[in-house]
């Protein structure tokens, strides 16, 4: 069985996450997922490729306490996060949450919520190539 | 001795993505902020997030140890 | 390609169904799914069985509708909905929906929106299996 | 004739999954509902929905044609 939490250059498959998810309990209900994908498009600009690159170390750990506060906060029977770090191009998969529970509106909450803090709290960082170039995506503080 | 991380927009900014800084007694973490943003102010215009040993911190007055590992980070876009 | 509104016995792959839906667009960010599954457990009394039976092309009309609406509401991209409709035991697949869209928020919205509308608006009627016999999962109007 | 459906609980208390009943001009769906449930008490206690020719009625009052079908149902549990 693969670790639940995971940072990883190659691709996943939904239906092996599923399964793992699925091994830990029989009282699961509702299982909610969120799977970001790379697109071909991003703020009025065509995107060839996305790179990712992670802080590695404190990335694990982070996805790993998001587990654990999900499981609690929304007493989930269970979650996974899988991002993917390497380079990727349109339709490939970059990310993928699933959180399972009894009833199905714990598992959308908490589905969202963990995507929704990931984007916060997770140190990776990402590249866009275009025809005007690689341009990191990131904000000014 | 105190390890610097870069990554990402930061990294490419410093034009490293490691480096180190001799460890004195009684330093804090606004010690080496100073210093390293002196040396580059164009990347720690876009640092948002400092960790020291995979932790974010907030607090500049963080007395460090010898051995510390720390992350100047700009803002995260995975997902 | 299979259908991306279906009502079947067999079960179905995550993988199977994510990979037609990302055919459509390479526009997609975000895909949210929710997958019911069979509990061992239900208001208090275990669960050993669950069947299920529809009355099948008013069924099928109404997730060919649904999918629709949700993608005019919520902009999607894409959607499937399968439903299995045959005895299934705890851990076994029941539905699936899968919203496809530019970005996360309306496939979270258009994912629940399906699922909480299904409910109300497909006839398929569950029958659970517990060991004080057989029982049509129903409220009284 | 008037195709008539029963699923899931309705059949299990109409003890049928389908039966007939012959068309006369002017035939409305209150007709066949008042004819049915005085024949079965029990299960029109729990019809919620009905459907002529797989579209949800509310109205009791729709005029009937020869060859529709209509299903009395009780509430879905899918999902």
């Amino acid at each position: 069985m693969t670790n639940p939490v995971r940072i990883q250059q190659e691709d996943f498959s939904q239906d092996a996450e599923i399964a793992a998810l699925k091994a830990v309990s029989k009282r699961i209900g509702g299982i909610a997922t969120f799977l970001g994908c790379a697109r071909d498009f991003s703020e009025g600009r065509d995107v060839s490729e996305i790179g990712f690159e992670a802080y590695g170390s404190m990335a694990l750990a982070e996805m790993n306490k998001l587990r654990s506060e999900a499981i609690a906060r929304f007493s989930l029977l269970e979650a996974r996060i899988v991002h993917r770090v390497t380079n990727v191009r349109a339709g490939d998969n970059i990310v993928f949450i699933a959180a399972a529970a009894e009833h199905r509106a714990a598992a959308f909450d908490a589905c969202r919520w963990i995507i929704d803090e990931l984007k916060q709290r997770v140190p990776i960082w990402k590249k866009e190539t275009t025809p005007q170039g690689e341009s990191w995506v990131t904000q000014h503080p | 001795m105190i390890r610097i991380l870069f990554f990402g927009p930061v990294a490419e900014r410093v034009q490293m993505r490691e480096t180190q800084i001799v460890f004195t007694a009684g330093m804090r973490l606004q010690d080496v902020v100073a210093s390293l943003g002196a040396q580059h102010p164009q990347a720690f215009d876009i640092v948002s997030f400092t960790a020291v040993n995979q932790a974010q911190v907030k607090d500049m007055q963080l007395p460090l140890n010898d051995g510390d590992e720390i992350a100047f980070m700009a803002k995260f876009s995975g997902g």
